[in-house]
Formats: C-alpha cells, structure tokens, sequence
C-alpha cells in the first residue's frame, strides 16, 4: 500500500461502505418485493472487488459478475444504476432487458456478463486484443468464482490470453463455497492459485479480506499488463457470508466457518488499519459511513421514482438499425 | 402466463388437497422409483446432492440413495453430459440436471455429437436422460427463462419430451429413463409449484412418441406443448363462450413427433394454431406446420397461424417481458381469425 | 451431389479461363478487399496464417496484413469466438473462421449467447463474422459434413447467409463484414473449387437479407440454397425436358429471411418444392413451409413438399452418403408428383 | 522395464512394426484411390501408443484419438478392421457408418472418439465412474494432443475425473504440432505436464520415443488408477514425422528438426536395446518383421474383397428399435 496517499485509502474504504450498503438497501426493496428476480450479495467478499478494480485507471476495462458490485461502483456507475436494475426499470442501464449486474459498455470501463460461468474471460482477452490492435493503454480485468473455474470457457480464455500475452487480470474469489459445492468437490487442486502455472502465467495468492494487500497484488498484475508482461492469475481467499442469494439460506455452511469469518469482516478490518496507522480516526470513517448512507438513501428514492419499461421495448434492438449498415451495393448482373 | 391453472379434475388453483402431487413432486416420484426398481440409474449435476437442486427436484434423493447415486458436480456441462454419456455407453441410466435448461448450451457439442450419434456410429447406444427447468414467466432475464428444445429437435438420435401436467411428468421421466436413446426431457419452471392432480399409486410411464387430446373440438386445433398447453385450455374456454370450439393437441413428446394424433385433429378441424413460448422462427411450430402442409394439405381450410414468442432474447423486466410471452388472449385473437376464415 | 454444375454463363466444368474465380478464391477475395479498406477487420482461427487454412481460404493473408491481423489460435472454439466477440464489442470486425463448420457446436454458448444477445441486453453490437466449410459429398463422414445452419436461424440476434455461387460468396462475405451485426457465413466445401465465374471488377456486396430467383419458372417454386442451388438447377434442365417449368429460388439470407421473395414466387406458381441438404426434421425447409402456411395459404394449389437429407448423421461410405444426400433425381421425383396433383 | 518379460518385450517391438506396416499399407491403398476420405499417420509415435496401452490389462477401457492405431491393436483389433474402416467398407466395425479410427464397444475395451478434440476425456471419466459404480475392476486411458489439451472439454473432463478419483490415465502426446500451429502458440507454458498441477494429480514427463520408458512410466500410472490413486496426466514427448494427414506437406515443419528426429526412431532405437541387452538378435527381429508384413499383406487382401455397405443401411440404427423400450404401460386416465 506504499503508494496510496491518505485520500486513496480512505476512498477504498468508502467504496467497500458504499458496496455493503447499496446491498442493505437492496435486501430492504427485496423484502419490500419491489426487487424483480434474485438478490445476489457480497457481503464480506468487498474488498476483493475494490481493492482489485482500484487498482485500474481510466481507460482500463473490467468484466464483473453478480457479486462484483464493488468493482461496478469503482468504474463508475452510480448506485441508482443497480437499484434500477434489480428493479427493472426502464432508466437503468439496460433498460429492463436484463437484469442485476448484467450491464455495461466498453466507453464507460465495464462489459456485461452473461450469466454463462467463464464466458467472460474469453471476451475480455478479446477486449484486451483490441485494445492492443487499437494502440491504446488499456488493461482488462475480471473475476471467476472457485466454481467458474472448471469451466471450458475458463480455461480456453485464459489460455488463449497467455498464449498472445494479452494485458488480462483474471482474479479468482475463492470463497469456499459454489452455491452449495465446497471447494473440494470443485478441484482437487490444494488452491486456485496452482492453476496459473498451466498457463505458463505468474500466479498469486492474497488475503481477500485485507483491501490493501488485495489492491498491492492487483496493482502489481496490472503494472505487469500494462508492461506487456501478459495475464496474471490471482487467488483471493475470502468467504461468501450470505447463501448464494437471498432465498439461500446457506443451512449447508457450517456455522464455526460463517463465525471465523465473521471476525475477519473486510470493512471492519480496512478501519482498524486505517485507525491504527493514524490515517484515519473513528469520527472521520463514521462521517464517511454517514454522507454513503445518505447518498444511497437519495439513490433509492430516485431509483424507486424510475419508471417501467414500456411493453413495446420488448421488440427494439435485438439487430442494428438497417440504415447502419453500409449500402454501396451493385446489383447482381443477370 | 396464465396464473390460474385448469386441466379438468381438481381444481390446481386450491391447496394442496390430500394425495395431490405438483409438477415438481411428480417429477422427483418418478426419478425416485426408477432408482428404486434400477440400480442402475443414478443422478449427475450441480448442487444436486445434498442441496436438493436449485429448484429441489431432487430433494432427499442423496439421503435415500447415497452419494455414489447422486453426484454433485463442479460447474462444467460439458462434464457432467460427458461423464453421463460414457457410463451410458458402460450400460448405466445417468441422468444428468442442468441447473437451468439455457446452461444445455454449454453442452451442446456432447449432446448433439457423442450422445446423438453413438449409436448410428457405432452402435453403442447412449440411454442417457438430461433435464432442466426451461421457459420463463418468472422474470428470469435472458439466461434463466429460455425454451432450447427446437435446437435439439434438428438433432437425429436424440428424443425430446415436455411434460404439461404432474401425470405426464412421471410418467414421461420415467419412460425416459426406461429409453435406450439419449432423451431430453425440458421441464416448465413455472408449472413446478402452480400445479397438482392426484396419480395412481401403481408403476405407469407415458410412452415417448404419443401426444394426447386435452381438449376435444371441432372448429379449430391447438396444437401445442408443456406450460402453453394450459394457455391454451384458458384460451379455449374463453372461445367456448364465443361459440369457437378449440380441439387442443398436447404433442408432449416434441421428437420424434406423433405426427398421426396431430393429422388425426387437424384433418377433422380443419384448421389449426400451432402454439409454443419459444421464439418464432425455427420453432417447434415450423416442423408442424411442414408435416400438416406436406401431409394434410387437402384438410387444411385456412392458413397455419403461429402463435409463439417474437423472435428476441426474453426479456427480464414484468412489462416486456408479458409482452413477449404467448398468452390466452393472443390465441384468442388467432382462433377468432381462423375461425372467421 | 451433382459432378457438373450449371448456372448459366460460362461452364464452370470448363477449365479456369482467364478472369474465372472459383467459391473459394471468391470468399478470399472479399475478405481481401475488406481487410484492405478497413484496417478494423483481422481474421482469426485455427491454422488460418501461415498455412492458410485447411481448405485454404486465408492462403496469402497473413503475408499481405501480418500476423497481427491473422491470429493463429490454440484449438478452442470457445476462445476464438468469444476473443471475436470482445474484440467486435471495441469496434474491430472480426472474421472468426471454424476449421470445419461441425466444430462451430463448441461455440454454441458464445455465439447464441454472448454474440446474440449483446445489442439486446446491453445496447452493445457484435459485429462478428463467423465462417467455415459446411456439407457433405466428400465422404468426411459424421463431423466433417454437417450441415448446422438451422440451429442458429432459431436464435434472434444473428444472421445466417449461404452463398450458391462465387459471386455471392464475395458479396456475401464483404457485406457479412460490413454488417454491424453477428453473421455466420456457412460455406459449401464442395462448392470451393468445382464452380467458378467471372466476377466484376469494381467493389460489390450482395445485400444481406435479399434471395434471388436463379431461374423464372411457371409450374412449381424450388425453394433452396447453398449447393443445392446446383441440384436444383441441374433437375429443372431434366424436367424442362419433361415439360415442367421450375422456377428456382435462391435465398442466400435464411435468417431473416426474404419472405416477400418466397412469396412472390409461390404466389406465381403455386406449389412449391422446399429442398435442403441438412436433415429434414427442425430444418430451414419447416420455416419456409410455416411462412408460406402462414402467409400464402390462399396460392397453394399443392402440398409443400420437403427433399432434405433423412434424420440421420450424415454417414461417410459413398454409397451410404449418396443414398443419404438430396440430388436431382430425388427432386425430379417430388416435382412430377407435385405438378401431376 | 524391470517386469517385463522377454516375450513381452518382443511383443512391444511387434506392435510398434505392426503399426507401422499397417500404415505403409494405408498408404499405397491411399496412393491407389482405395483409401475413402484423409489418410492419419503415426509415423514415429508409435512407441507411445504401443507403450501406454500395453501397460493396461484384460477389461481395462481405452478411447484412442486417430492417431493412436498402435493402441487399437494392442486392444486387439485387427489389421483389417483398420483397413476396411478405412476403406469405408460394410465389414468395418463402423459398418462404414464413420471413418478411420471412429469405431469401438465398451465390451472391445475401446470407445470411438469423435472428431471434437477433447470430448473424449469426459467421456473416459464417465466409462471410468461407471466402472467403480458397476465394482469392476476396471482403468480407463485415453489420449490427447498438444493441441487438444487447449480445449475446455479436456479441462473440464480432467477436472471432473481428479475431484472423482477416477481411474483416468491421460496421456498427452506432445509431436510438437497441432495441425500447423508450433507449441508454443498451443499454450504460453513451457511443458504439458505443468498443467497437472491445475487438476491436483500427478503429472509425469516420458522420452516418448523409448517404448521401454513410456510402458514403466504408463504402468506406474495404470496401477496407481487400480489401486485407487486417481488420474495421471502424463506428457511423452514425441514428434509428429508426416503432415496432418497425408495431404500434408508440412512445409512448415523446419526440415532440421524432421532430421534431428528422425535420429530418434522409436522402432529403431527399440531394436537396438533389445540386440544391446541381447534380448535378441537382429535375425529374430528380422523374422519378426517378416511375419508381420507377410501377416498384414493377408489382411490387406481380405479387406480389399469386403463390400461396400448397401445403401440403405443409411437409414438404420439412428434409434434402438422400438423393442427394445421396456413395456410397462398404464394408458393415461382421461
Ligand atoms: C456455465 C454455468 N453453469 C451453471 C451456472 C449456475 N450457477 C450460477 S452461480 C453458480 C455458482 C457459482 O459459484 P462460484 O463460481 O464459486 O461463484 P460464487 O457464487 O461463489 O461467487 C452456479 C452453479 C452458471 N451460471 N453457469
Ligand atoms: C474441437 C476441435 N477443433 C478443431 C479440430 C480440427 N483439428 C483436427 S486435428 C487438429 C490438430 C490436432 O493437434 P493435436 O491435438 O496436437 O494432435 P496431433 O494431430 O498432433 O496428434 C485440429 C485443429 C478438431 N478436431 N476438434
Ligand atoms: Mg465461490
Ligand atoms: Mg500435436
């Protein structure tokens, strides 16, 4: 964390705030019914997705999944964003056609996933590819749950972006647990972190929960990227603390584990760092919880104000508009 | 969708009166006595085991059955199909879940390559059974609500089924199961829980390659499959009050077709609406209506007229995405048309 | 399949004159001509640079643009398609070649997936080329011939085209290209180098989403494409012979397809033929049966009848694929029941 | 080599002659046009082949790749076979439905490939489960190219097989070359055997050109499979001495590498150990060949005289018959 100044670090802990209350706030609309579909959490997987997204600069590209919040709040986009997402409304990014974080585009730093496991990692080495082609700095990031990686896609991605040593940061979050599957019936491998060396690419291991130890790491996957030095892989050892989303409740996770991990919760910890070191005092990090909660507390109720789509949108956008395709056309000689 | 649910006998609609079963229940029944009479069927998938399934089709079968016959599985279609197929080739009777149904996509080259075409290749048949939940009405996005049977209907080797009713989801796992062929057996999530009728106590199977007549009519067939065989029971009691009499087809098994129980209707109708969720072009509804314009033409008093979702991914959000779903109202509009034809 | 091919013009049986291209220098040729006038467009696959690809159709273009924009890849379908898609995703315009098209089912989750949706879900176009040798007659038995167009003209967000001839083939690819969507471009193998024309100097495209008719005719519509088109064409100089006149239509574009093209046709001869190569059930020949069904129901003096491959894998012995592969006389057949009804 | 008995080391040098010949056979039938389709060589692989599958025992389950002939001998499949599949004759064990070396039963000991790379080794994983389920004593080997180890269904297969423990054999077979592409634009890592490590299974690297070695190294593996071990992945290293297939010039292949290793010829350098560690003389493994081509000349004659399937077999077996379904029927109430 040598190079964080002040401002930085207590930037990422208001992101890790803001992540963790957007999602109390969705837990709230959720069980006010007003959230359409399942509510994925993170809770206590934050500092993995800030500490990894911050360490990108503009210009940089991430590809999150469901748990990412973090990451997506990092890029850039507001919690009104997700809010009218999860309740599919018509002014959020995807207009209702998809939904929680299934959202993005490249000029504002984000691809959306599919929900397809895996299948990201070969289109953001794709991205990675163009940007190369494009002569452009840029650097792509994104994550894999312990159980995306066994998936195909995972692997060919990863090969592939090794193979042309594309600028990509793949981070793993392992966090036990693939909705139901614990880790040892998704690998046999001790850890994640082992899988790097079958891609010939460096690999490295850090404590998820410690938000400055995962911002080094990134940093140093990232610096590499931009270097030309290709992939790297990074195991983040953290832990799901809700089920796999909210009507899970996880009565397959032994409680001493939840307990554990519970003391290790990242935000909790970022804040005693922050006070030890002096850098912060209590006041100041209570002030910063204060302002996040009021600013989401507005962000939802501009986001509950949000209209429906229209029926109609149904059928708009699935080809480009004729009109963009290119017309010098010469008629088939009979 | 229709949320009220009528198929004659007890009303679905009210609780769970004794001896009902739902779609779902039916479902694990069936599994569950096949494991029972053949030791050689055993299960393969995601969060399966002792999770129960994320929709808990397979509740409590790894208590009964062990872990041996109950395989929870790292995330990897292409795995779970794979392993399914050798031990089927081995003599076994896998059957393999997919979490949801639009994760088969990740499959599809084990399903459409090896397991299709083992046994014209080689002669080793694959008695394999892959199923899932599919269609949509629960605001699953895009990747949570598809209907991918047609893609596996342009497959030769393989056999699909979709069950409409709790009797025919036994009966048809179990037949499936019972098959020497790789069958794909697509599940209606949103039937799983709206649904319940009593079954009999003894062993049945619903035969794969027979439709059956829901509803029988004289203006106009429906002919259709899976949840929209209740959209179109809706439909057709609306129509009756018009003075529209709507036979309606429940094709259950999608392929091979009966093509016969559909020329059957559709030669004493006359006419008919070809009924499905899944997108438009190159569903379902195409096949009917090649087989009844090649092998009916002369029955036929006015054209075929689909009813199905457009042709777009589905979409997520309530109001787009009831647009996009077929419903009683939609078929009405078609039955008035055709019927006034 | 048919030794000589005919489609007017000079004998394509003759040997290459001067100014003849073939299929597959045609394709080359526009990809060429693409790559040359925006530097967005790369090529990427299996094999594609220094060799050229198995059938050859990038030979020479990884010298003339470089390997930076003819990226040989390790043999993951999976990878190529989803790097085409990220890479489409930032502007660039991918070509993604299939080393044979029976490999593109280990793409299926990135292309009906990932590529599809995009502009749906998100607002963000894939302007995705994805080509490869497709068909039979070769005698590369089950996963060297496959013929898999049909499953992706169910699936919203891509387009589908077939060249029959060298000229569409290079207006096809070049407006495949351009087009700002996903579309996969499914090339004859036996086409490549057994037909050839003279093609105009200037740039040209063949608009996506037009068929054209190959030959007016007044009894009975041949629906088809690809190489069938030469099937076609070859059984209409036999029935003319017989007094029956064929008009051949030629749709290029299955998915969308030109509706108003078929119709006209049909509407005009009344009965149509609908032939194809890849097998008959889920085939592109059910959507053309349902459109006409559909829309030109009042024309038809005749049932739609269906010449397709069987419901089989495609066998590789000769006399096994032979049996198994339409051909003129199989059309002939059907066109004398269809005029005599 | 230890256990080997003389006879059976003899038997190796056969089979790796035996494969060979065959070939050469394969292709003046090829150069006479009776060849149906591509022509696969394995022209100085042989010593893997042969050496991996004859570490196996009665009831033990391979599926071979098209290259892997020594193995489907070892198995027990004849000359003939080969060549009427390979003529696409009725009397081929595909019954000319497919081609080359797409055939083989469970009940054989050999499960047909299909053309896929990769989706074999899944489908190993599953022979091998229904193996254990069925209490049989049964391992399973199959192998891969450097070029197949790149796709998703290898990863997955592989993965599947070391969370299961299955008795798995996979041997990679690194010739240096996928169709045109050079290793290292296969995969960024410097050897296959690396990637082991992902799976968290022993990896083992072989001289694949030493049948003798290859067969210790195998055997190790097979019998750790048997005794409940789980998978081995092992890396032979070897190099492909013909193109892709015969219509390969392999122009690209640097002539001094096709030099170097030609050195190496694994039927060669057999030979001499033997005569070296006078298992045998020159004459008895003269006589050896002899028997073979004279053996393989027979089978060549009687492959040539099978018909060609009938036509209408096209249409057969796509389903089991109707029979076969169990009876079982209660009609459905109405
Ligand atoms: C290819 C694929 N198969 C199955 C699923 C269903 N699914 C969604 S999330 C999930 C578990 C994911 O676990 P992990 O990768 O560890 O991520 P986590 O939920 O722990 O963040 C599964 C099986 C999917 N999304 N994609
Ligand atoms: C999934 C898949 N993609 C592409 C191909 C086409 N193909 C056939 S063999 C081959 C090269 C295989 O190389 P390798 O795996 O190293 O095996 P080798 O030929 O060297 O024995 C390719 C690309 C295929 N068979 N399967
Ligand atoms: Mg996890
Ligand atoms: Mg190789």
């Amino acid at each position: 964390m040598a190079d964080l100044t002040r401002e930085q670090k207590l930037e990422l802990y208001r992101y890790m705030r803001l992540n963790r209350v957007v999602e109390e706030r969705l837990v709230n609309l959720y069980r006010q019914g007003k959230v359409v579909g399942g509510l994925y959490r993170s809770l206590g997987q934050e500092a993995t997705s800030v500490g990894t997204a911050y360490a990108l600069q503009k210009g940089d590209i991430v590809g999150p999944l469901i748990r990412n919040l973090g990451a997506v709040l990092v890029m850039g986009y507001s919690p009104r964003d997700v809010m009218t997402q999860y309740m599919a409304r018509a002014t959020s990014p995807s207009g209702g056609k998809d939904c929680n974080l299934h959202f993005g585009k490249p000029e504002r730093g984000v691809i959306s996933p599919i929900s397809m496991l895996g299948a990201l990692i070969p289109v953001m080495a794709g991205i990675a590819l163009a940007g190369r082609m494009q002569k452009k700095d840029l650097v792509t990031m994104t994550w894999i749950g312990d159980g995306g990686t066994s998936t195909g896609a995972f692997h060919e991605g990863l090969n592939f972006a090794a193979v042309q040593r594309l600028p990509l940061v793949v981070v793993a979050e392992n966090n036990g647990w693939a909705y139901s599957t614990p880790f040892k019936k998704q690998t046999a491998s001790a850890t994640l972190v082992v899988k790097a060396a079958a891609y010939g690419i460096p690999g490295e291991q850090v404590d998820g929960n410690d938000v400055f130890a995962v911002y080094d790491v990134a940093r140093r996957a990232v610096d590499r990227a931009r270097a030309g030095g290709g992939p790297t892989f990074i195991e983040s050892l953290t832990y799901r603390m809700k089920g796999h989303a909210e009507h899970d409740g996880q009565s397959y996770v032994p409680k001493e584990e939840l307990e554990e991990w519970r003391r290790k919760d990242p935000i909790e910890r970022c804040a005693s760092t922050l006070i030890a070191s002096s850098a912060a005092t209590a006041e100041e990090l209570a002030s910063i919880d204060q302002a996040v909660a009021e600013d989401v507390d507005r962000e939802v109720e501009a986001a509950e104000k949000s209209p429906m789509p229209s029926p109609e949108e149904a059928l708009r956008n699935v080809y480009a508009p004729v009109a963009e395709v290119e017309p010098a056309i010469v008629p088939r000689r009979s | 969708m229709s949320g009220a649910l009528h198929l004659g006998g007890p009303d679905p609609g009210a609780p769970a009166g004794k001896g009902q079963t739902t779609y779902v229940d039916a479902i694990r029944e069936g599994i569950r006595e096949e494991m029972a009479r053949d030791e050689r069927v055993f299960l393969i998938g995601e969060d399966i085991g002792v999770y129960g399934g994320a929709f808990k089709v397979t509740d409590g079968l790894i208590q009964e059955f062990g872990e041996e016959r109950v395989i929870d599985t790292p995330i990897a279609e292409t795995a779970i199909v794979g392993a399914a197929v050798g031990a089927a080739m081995m003599g076994m009777r896998p059957v393999a879940e997919m979490q949801f149904i639009d994760f088969i996509s990740c499959a599809f080259d084990m399903i459409t390559n090896f397991a299709a075409k083992s046994r014209y290749r080689t002669g080793v048949g694959v008695p394999l059974v892959i199923r899932g939940p599919s269609g949509g009405g629960v605001h699953g996005g895009p990747f949570h609500s598809q209907n991918p049977e047609a893609y596996f209907a342009h497959t030769p080797g393989l056999k699909i089924v979709q069950p409409a009713t709790a009797y025919d989801a036994k009966g048809l796992i179990k037949a499936a199961i019972r098959d020497d062929d790789p069958v794909l057996f697509f599940e209606h999530k949103f039937l799983y829980r709206r649904i319940k009728e009593e079954l009999p106590s003894e062993d049945y199977i619903v035969p794969i390659g027979k439709a059956t007549v829901r509803r029988p009519g004289r203006d106009l067939s429906i002919i259709t499959y899976g949840a929209m065989v209740w959209t179109a029971l809706e439909a057709a009691r609306t129509l009756e009050a018009e003075g529209i009499d709507a036979e309606i087809v429940d094709l259950r098994t999608l392929f091979p077709m009966d093509e016969e129980t559909v020329l059957e209707s559709v030669a004493k109708t006359n006419k008919a609406i070809l009924l499905h969720e899944a997108t438009r072009t190159g569903g379902i509804g195409a096949e009917i209506a090649a087989v009844l314009s090649e092998r009916c033409f002369e029955y036929l008093d006015g054209p075929l007229l689909r009813v199905t979702a457009p042709d777009t991914p589905v979409p997520y959000s309530p109001p787009l995405e009831e647009f996009f779903l077929p419903n009683s109202e939609k078929v009405c509009r078609a039955a008035r048309a055709l019927a006034a034809y």
